[in-house]
C-alpha cells in the first residue's frame, strides 16, 4: 500500500467517522467536537487532492470560523441541560429510511457512472491557479457573494440582538 | 474515484443527520457535512478536469456555509430569547 | 476598463448594482438616522426600483447579449423574469409600510432585505453558470430566511424562519451536490458547456439521471413543489403577512426561472429522464396542495398549500414541454404576482389570519372584499380573470401534447381549488361578523396596491391581448 | 350601436350606475334596477319584429377583434333558437326584480347588483357565438347566483349555494377542456384557429374525436340541465334560493344546458350524437319518471316544484335525443314553456311564502277560499306545467312524444306516463293547497294578489295562453334553424 491510500483511508475514516460521532453524539459540544475532527479529515482530503488553498480555508474558515460560532451559540444557550430529552424525533425512522432508500440508488447510480477522460492541472502553482480562476472567470459569483455576507450579517445581527 | 464514495458518504450522514435529530444545533451541523460533501466532489473533479472551477465553486460553497451557519445560529438566538426557560431541544421543528 | 469587466459586463450587471446600491443606502440611512428615516425608507426604496426598472428597459433595447464570458446572459426570458421581480418587490414594499408599523417591527432593513433578495433573484433569472446562479439562489435565501424571522418577538415568525432555513439550506445543499455533479459530467461550471456534455452522453446517463435527480430536488424544495412542499406551510403561517406575500410570488418565481432554464436549456436533451419525475412532482403537488388546503383553517396556510397546487400547475407547463406550454407558464406566472399579493393583501387590510376573522368583513369593507372575489376566482382559474388565462394555456398545451390526462387531472381541482378558495368568500359576505371591528391595516400603499392588481387581475381577463402579447415575446426564445 | 351589444351591455351599465346609488335609498334602488331591465326587455321585444324568418344563419351578427391571439372574438348573433331564449330572459329577469320588491329588505343594492350581473351574464351565453365567450358567461352567471343563494337563501343556503357551485363548475372544466380540444382540432383543419361556431361547423371531426368531445361536452351541459345522475344540486338549490333566484334558475339557467346541446353537441358532433342518442334518450327517460315519482313524495312545496324540473328537463332533452326537426323544435318551444310555467309556480310559491312563512304542503289547504284570484292563477300555471291542452305545456310536450314517437315507440310510452304522472302530482299538490276547508286557521284571511304581483304573472299567464292557442309563429321562428341542424345530424 503506497503512502497516498494510506494517507487517504486515514483522512476518509477522520472525516467519516467524526461526521457519524458528530449527528449521534448527545451533547452537542461533543458534537461539534466531532464535527471539527470530521472537517480535518476533509481538509487532509484536500491536501491529497492538491488543493492545497482550500486546505487552508477550510481550517481558518470552518475549523477557525464555524466551529467557533457553534460553540459559542452552545455555550450561550446552555444546550446541554437538555441531555436528558428524547434526542431523535418520532418519525425518525422514516427519515433513515428515506436516506437508505436514496444512498442505496445514489450508489448504484455512482457504480455505473462514466466521468469523461481525466486532464491535468495546468503546472502552476495551487493557490495563483485559484486565484486566476477566480478573477477571471469567476467574476460575478466574486462580486456578488460580498452581496450574500452582507445580507447574512445584517441578517445575523439583526435576528441576535437585543429587543429594542 | 474513491472521493466520490466519501462524498457520498458524507452527503447520506448529513441527511440522515437532518432528518432524524431533534436538536437544532446538530441539524445545522448536518447541513455542514452536506455541504462538505459537495466541495469534496468538487475539488475531487476539480482534479480530475485538471482546472480550478471545481476549486473556486468550493471557496464559495464554503461562503455560503459561513452566512447559512450565521443566519441560523441568530435566528436560534432570537428564538431562545422568545422561550427563555424553554430547552432548544425541545423546539420540535421537523415535524411533517 | 480592464478586460475583466468590460462596458458590456457592467452594463449586464446594472440592475442588480443599483438594487444593491439602494439596499444598501437603506441599511445606511438606517443606522446613522434610525427613527428618524423611516419616512425615507420608501423613498428611497420605489426610485432605487424604478431606476432598476429603466435599466431593464436600457438592456431590452439590445438583447438578447451576453456577459462575463457567458455567465450572465441577458435574454427576453430573464428579462420578463426580472420584470416580474421588479413588480412584485414594488408591490410589497407598498404594502408593507403601515403594516410594520402594526407589529412594530418598522425598520429599515426589511426594506433592504428585500432588494437584496431581488438582487439574488436577479442572477436566477439572468445566471448562466452555476456558481452566479448558486450564489445568487442563496443571496435571495439568505434574505427570505431573515425576512421570515423579521418579527424578532413572535415566536411563531422565529419557528417559521428556522425551520424555512434548515429546509432551505437542506435543498441548497442538494442542489448544490447536483451542481457538482454536472461539473463532473462537464468539466466547467458554464451551462453553455454542460449543454453540450449532456447532450453527446446517451440518454439515461446514470450521471445524467443522478444530476436531474438532486437538482430537481433542490428547485422543487425552492418552488414548494410536492413531496418537496413539507416548509411552505409552517413558514407562510410564521412570516409577517407581507414577507409571506414576497414569499409565495417572489422566491417561487425566481426558483422556476432556475428551474426552466436548467431543465430547458442545459439539461434539455435529457427530457426522457426528467419529465416523468417532473409529472409526478406536478401530481402530487396538484393533489397535495388541493386536498390539504379544503382543511385549513387559517387562511395563510390555505394560500400556502394552494400555492403547493399553483407550483404543480406550472410543474405540468413545463412537461408539456411545447411553445404553449411556455406561454402558459409565462401567463401563469404573470398572472400569479398579482393574484397571490392581491389575496395576500386583503388579509393584511382585515389583520387576521384565521378565516374566522374574515366573517363579515364584506358588510364593513366592500372595497376589499369585492376584489378579493376577483383575486379567489382567478386563483381558482375561473373567467373572466387573469388566472383563467393561464389555466387555459396550460390545458391547451397539454391538449396539444396529448396529455389528455393530466388535462383532465388539472381540469378536475379546479373545482376543489373553488371549494377552498370560496370558504374566504362564504366568510366574508355569508356569515355574520362574529366581533368588533378589527384595525385595519389600510394604507394609501396598500391601497394602490389593491387597485393596481385588482385592476390587473380582472383587466387582463377580460382584455388579455395585451397581456398575452407582452407574454409571447418574452419566453419564445 | 349595435342592437345585440346594446342589449348585452345595458344590464352591465346599469349595474355600474347602480353600485353609485346609496345602498340606504333602497327604494332608488329597486326602481333603478327595475327600470334597466324593463328597458333591456324593450329593447329586446323588437327584435321579435325585425327577425328574418325565413333567412338561414345567425342575425344582427356583431363582430369585434377580442383576443386575436387565441383566435377569440366578441361574436354576438342570434338565430331563431336563441332569439327565444334571448326573449324569455329578457322577459323572466324584470320579473323576478318586481317580484323581489319587498321580500328583499337585507343588503337591497347588492341583491339588485347580483340581479343585474346575473341578466349580463344569461344573455351573454345565450348572444354569443365564439366559444370561448361562451364559456365566459357561462362561468359568469355562477357567481351572482351563489350569492343569490348564499345570503338571501333559505336556511340551508350555505351549503346548497356550493353546492350549486361546484357541480356546475365541476362540469364547465370538463366543458372547457372540450371546447380547448375542438379548438385545437380546428387549428389542424383550418387555417386560422377560431373559436367561432360557424367556422368550426366546417370542420370534418373523426368519429374518436366527436366521440371525446360530445361527452367532455355532455358532462358540462347535463350538469347544467342537469339530467338524471347529475341532478343532485338543484332541489337544494331550488328550494334555498330566493324567489328571483329560483325564478331565474328554472327559468333561465338550466336551459343553457339544452342550449348547450342544441348549438354546440348536436351541430357539431353529429355521428357522436346519433351514437349517443339512446344513452341522452333512457337517462331523459329516467329523469321524467324520477323527477316525478320524487315529486308526488314531496311534503314542501318549493321541493316539489324543483323536482318537477327535473322531469320536465328530462322532456326536453328527450326531444333532442329523438335527433328529427320535430323533437328538437318540440324541445326548443318545451324550454321556454317551462321557462313560463315554472317561473310562474316560483313566483307563487314565492309569494305565499312572504305572507306565511312556511312552504309545508300540510299547512296549507282552502287557500282558493281566501284568495281566488291567487287560486286561478296557480290554477292556469298548474295546468300549463301539467301539460294540458290549449295551453303552453301540452304544444312544447306533444311535439316532442311526436319527435321520440318517430324514432322509438317505447320512449314516447315512457314519456306519456311521464305526463300522466306530473298530471297527478301537480293536481294533488293543487288539491291540497287550494281546495277544501280552511284548517289552519293563519291561512284565513291572506290578502290576495296585489296589483305588482299581477303585474309579475299576468305576462307569463298570457304568453302561455297564446303559445297554447296558436303555436305556429313560434315554430316559425324555429323552423329554419331546426331544420338545418336536423339535416346535420341526418347526413
Amino acid at each position: 500500500m503506497n503512502l497516498e491510500a494510506l494517507f487517504f483511508y486515514a483522512f476518509t475514516t477522520l472525516a467519516l467517522g467524526g461526521a457519524t460521532l458528530a449527528i449521534t453524539r448527545r451533547s452537542a459540544v461533543h458534537a461539534a467536537i466531532s464535527l471539527m475532527v470530521s472537517l480535518l479529515g476533509v481538509a487532509g482530503l484536500y491536501l491529497l487532492l492538491n488543493a492545497e488553498f482550500l486546505f487552508v480555508a477550510q481550517i481558518i474558515l470552518y475549523i477557525g470560523g464555524i466551529l467557533l460560532l457553534f460553540l459559542f451559540v452552545i455555550m450561550l444557550v446552555n444546550l446541554d441541560a437538555g441531555r436528558g430529552l428524547r434526542q431523535f424525533h418520532q418519525r425518525w425512522p422514516l427519515g433513515a429510511a428515506v436516506t437508505v432508500i436514496a444512498g442505496v440508488a445514489f450508489a448504484i447510480l455512482w457504480s455505473r457512472a462514466v466521468l469523461p477522460p481525466a486532464q491535468t492541472m495546468p503546472d502552476v502553482g495551487n493557490v495563483e491557479l485559484v486565484a486566476d480562476t477566480l478573477l477571471q472567470d469567476y467574476l460575478v459569483p466574486f462580486e456578488v457573494v460580498s452581496l450574500l455576507l452582507l445580507v447574512a450579517v445584517v441578517g445575523s445581527v439583526l435576528l441576535a440582538r437585543k429587543r429594542a | 474515484m474513491h472521493y466520490v464514495a466519501v462524498s457520498l458518504a458524507m452527503l447520506l450522514i448529513g441527511t440522515a443527520g437532518l432528518l432524524t435529530r431533534r436538536n437544532i444545533v446538530i441539524i445545522l451541523m448536518s447541513i455542514e457535512l452536506i455541504l462538505n460533501a459537495v466541495n469534496i466532489n468538487l475539488v475531487a473533479f476539480s482534479r480530475h478536469h485538471g482546472n480550478a472551477a471545481g476549486q473556486v465553486f468550493a471557496i464559495f460553497v464554503i461562503a455560503v456555509a459561513v452566512a447559512e451557519a450565521a443566519v441560523g445560529l441568530g435566528i436560534l438566538l432570537a428564538l431562545f430569547r422568545n422561550r427563555e426557560t424553554v430547552q432548544v431541544d425541545e423546539v420540535d421543528l421537523l415535524k411533517w | 476598463m480592464s478586460h475583466f469587466y468590460t462596458d458590456v459586463d457592467h452594463f449586464a450587471l446594472l440592475p442588480a448594482i443599483l438594487l444593491a446600491f439602494f439596499g444598501c443606502a437603506v441599511f445606511l440611512f438606517d443606522f446613522l438616522l434610525g427613527e428618524r428615516s423611516r419616512r425615507w425608507q420608501l423613498a428611497l426604496v420605489l426610485p432605487g426600483l424604478a431606476m432598476t426598472g429603466w435599466h431593464l428597459w436600457k438592456q431590452g433595447q439590445i438583447a438578447p447579449f451576453t456577459a462575463f464570458h457567458g455567465a450572465i446572459t441577458i435574454d427576453a426570458f430573464g428579462l420578463f423574469f426580472n420584470w416580474l421581480f421588479l413588480l412584485t418587490a414594488a408591490l410589497v414594499a407598498l404594502i408593507s409600510y403601515r403594516y410594520l408599523e402594526i407589529e412594530e417591527e418598522h425598520q429599515g432593513e426589511y426594506y433592504g432585505l428585500v432588494l437584496m433578495a431581488q438582487a439574488g433573484a436577479y442572477f436566477l433569472a439572468v445566471g448562466t453558470e452555476l456558481i452566479t446562479i448558486f450564489v445568487g439562489l442563496e443571496t435571495m435565501s439568505l434574505s427570505f430566511y431573515v425576512l421570515v424571522g423579521f418579527l424578532r418577538r413572535s415566536r411563531r415568525s422565529n419557528e417559521a424562519a428556522l425551520k424555512y432555513l434548515i429546509l432551505g439550506a437542506f435543498s441548497s445543499g442538494i442542489l448544490a451536490y447536483g451542481f457538482s455533479i454536472l461539473y463532473g459530467i462537464a468539466g466547467s461550471t458554464y451551462l453553455s458547456d454542460i449543454a453540450m456534455a449532456v447532450a453527446a452522453r446517451p440518454a439515461f446517463d446514470p450521471l445524467t439521471v443522478l444530476a436531474i435527480l438532486t437538482v430537481s430536488a433542490g428547485i422543487l424544495f425552492k418552488i414548494s413543489a410536492a413531496p418537496f412542499h413539507m416548509w411552505a406551510p409552517d413558514a407562510y403561517e410564521g412570516a409577517p403577512t407581507a414577507v409571506t406575500a414576497y414569499l409565495a410570488v417572489g422566491s417561487k418565481i425566481a426558483s422556476l426561472a432556475l428551474l426552466l432554464r436548467l431543465f430547458l436549456g442545459p439539461l434539455g436533451t435529457a427530457r426522457e429522464a426528467w419529465e416523468p419525475l417532473l409529472i409526478l412532482a406536478a401530481i402530487a403537488s396538484l393533489t397535495v396542495g388541493n386536498l390539504a388546503a379544503v382543511t385549513q383553517t387559517n387562511a395563510k396556510r390555505l394560500l400556502a398549500y394552494s400555492s403547493i397546487a399553483h407550483a404543480g400547475y406550472l410543474l405540468l407547463g413545463l412537461v408539456a414541454g411545447n411553445a404553449t406550454g411556455l406561454q402558459g407558464i409565462a401567463i401563469y406566472t404573470g398572472a400569479y404576482v398579482f393574484m397571490t399579493i392581491g389575496a395576500f393583501l386583503v388579509l393584511m387590510a382585515v389583520h387576521g389570519e384565521e378565516i374566522e376573522d374574515l366573517n363579515g368583513f364584506a358588510r364593513r369593507h366592500p372595497g376589499y372584499a369585492v376584489p378579493m372575489v376577483v383575486f379567489l376566482l382567478s386563483l381558482a382559474g375561473l373567467p373572466p380573470t387573469a388566472g383563467f388565462l393561464g389555466k387555459y394555456y396550460i390545458f391547451l398545451a397539454l391538449i396539444e401534447s396529448g396529455r389528455y390526462v393530466l388535462a383532465l387531472v388539472g381540469a378536475a381541482y379546479v373545482a376543489v381549488a373553488l371549494f377552498y378558495y370560496f370558504r374566504l368568500v362564504r366568510s366574508m359576505f355569508l356569515l355574520p361578523a362574529i366581533e368588533v371591528e378589527r384595525p385595519q391595516a389600510s394604507s394609501l400603499g396598500l391601497r394602490v396596491a389593491l387597485g393596481a392588481t385588482g385592476l390587473v387581475t380582472l383587466g387582463a381577463g377580460i382584455y388579455p391581448e395585451p397581456f398575452l402579447q407582452l407574454a409571447m415575446r418574452s419566453l419564445l426564445k | 350601436m349595435p342592437w345585440l351589444t346594446a342589449l348585452l351591455a345595458l344590464p352591465l351599465v346599469g349595474l355600474i350606475v347602480l353600485l353609485a346609488i346609496p345602498g340606504t335609498a333602497r327604494n332608488a334602488v329597486r326602481m333603478w334596477a327595475n327600470a334597466v331591465l324593463l328597458g333591456g326587455l324593450a329593447l329586446a321585444l323588437p327584435l321579435w319584429q325585425a327577425f328574418d324568418r325565413a333567412a338561414s344563419g345567425y342575425q344582427f351578427v356583431d363582430r369585434m377583434p377580442w383576443i386575436p391571439t387565441l383566435g377569440a372574438q366578441f361574436l354576438l348573433g342570434i338565430d331563431g333558437i336563441s332569439l327565444l331564449l334571448v326573449l324569455l330572459t329578457s322577459l323572466l329577469g324584470p320579473i323576478a326584480a318586481l317580484a323581489s320588491w319587498n321580500a328583499i329588505e337585507e343588503r337591497t343594492k347588492e341583491f339588485y347588483a347580483m340581479l343585474l350581473l346575473l341578466q349580463f351574464g344569461m344573455l351573454g351565453l345565450f348572444l354569443s357565438l365564439d366559444l370561448l365567450l361562451f364559456f365566459v358567461f357561462f362561468e359568469v352567471v355562477l357567481v351572482p347566483m351563489y350569492f343569490l343563494i348564499g345570503i338571501w337563501g333559505g336556511e340551508r343556503r350555505l351549503y346548497a349555494a356550493i353546492k350549486f357551485f361546484l357541480y356546475t363548475l365541476a362540469g364547465s372544466v370538463v366543458l372547457l377542456l372540450g371546447i380547448i380540444a375542438l379548438y385545437w382540432q380546428g387549428g389542424l383543419q383550418l387555417a386560422q384557429p377560431t373559436f367561432e361556431i360557424a367556422e368550426l361547423l366546417k370542420l370534418q371531426l373523426p368519429l374518436d374525436a366527436q366521440r371525446w368531445l360530445f361527452w367532455a361536452f355532455f358532462v358540462g351541459f347535463a350538469i347544467k340541465v342537469p339530467m338524471v345522475p347529475f341532478h343532485t344540486w338543484l332541489p337544494d338549490a331550488h328550494t334555498e334560493a330566493p324567489t328571483a333566484g329560483s325564478v331565474l334558475l328554472a327559468g333561465v339557467l338550466l336551459k343553457m344546458g339544452t342550449y348547450g346541446f342544441v348549438r354546440i353537441s348536436l351541430p357539431l358532433f353529429p355521428e357522436a350524437a346519433r351514437e349517443a342518442a339512446p344513452i341522452l334518450a333512457v337517462l331523459s327517460i329516467v329523469a321524467i319518471l324520477y323527477g316525478a315519482l320524487i315529486s308526488l313524495m314531496q311534503q314542501d312545496w318549493k321541493r316539489l316544484v324543483a323536482y318537477s324540473s327535473v322531469s320536465h328537463m328530462g322532456f326536453c332533452t328527450l326531444g333532442l335525443a329523438a335527433l328529427n326537426s320535430n323533437g328538437i323544435a318540440g324541445s326548443v318551444l318545451q324550454q321556454i314553456n317551462h321557462g313560463i310555467s315554472t317561473s310562474l309556480l316560483f313566483l307563487l310559491v314565492g309569494y305565499i311564502y312572504e305572507r306565511r312563512h312556511t312552504r309545508q304542503i300540510a299547512d296549507f289547504g282552502g287557500l282558493a277560499i281566501g284568495m281566488p284570484r291567487f287560486a286561478f292563477v296557480f290554477a292556469v300555471a298548474v295546468f300549463s306545467s301539467a301539460g294540458l291542452p290549449l295551453l303552453n305545456g301540452f304544444i312544447g310536450e306533444f311535439t316532442i312524444l311526436q319527435g321520440a314517437f318517430i324514432v322509438n315507440r317505447a320512449w314516447a310510452a315512457f314519456a306519456v306516463f311521464g305526463i300522466v304522472l306530473g298530471a297527478a302530482y301537480l293536481l294533488w299538490l293543487y288539491q291540497r293547497t287550494m281546495l277544501g276547508d280552511v284548517r289552519n286557521e293563519a291561512n284565513r284571511g291572506l290578502p290576495d294578489l296585489s296589483l305588482r304581483e299581477w303585474a309579475t304573472v299576468l305576462p307569463l299567464l298570457l304568453l302561455a295562453l297564446a303559445i297554447g292557442v296558436y303555436p305556429k309563429p313560434w315554430f316559425a321562428v324555429l323552423e329554419r334553424p331546426v331544420l338545418d341542424i336536423a339535416g346535420r345530424l341526418a347526413r
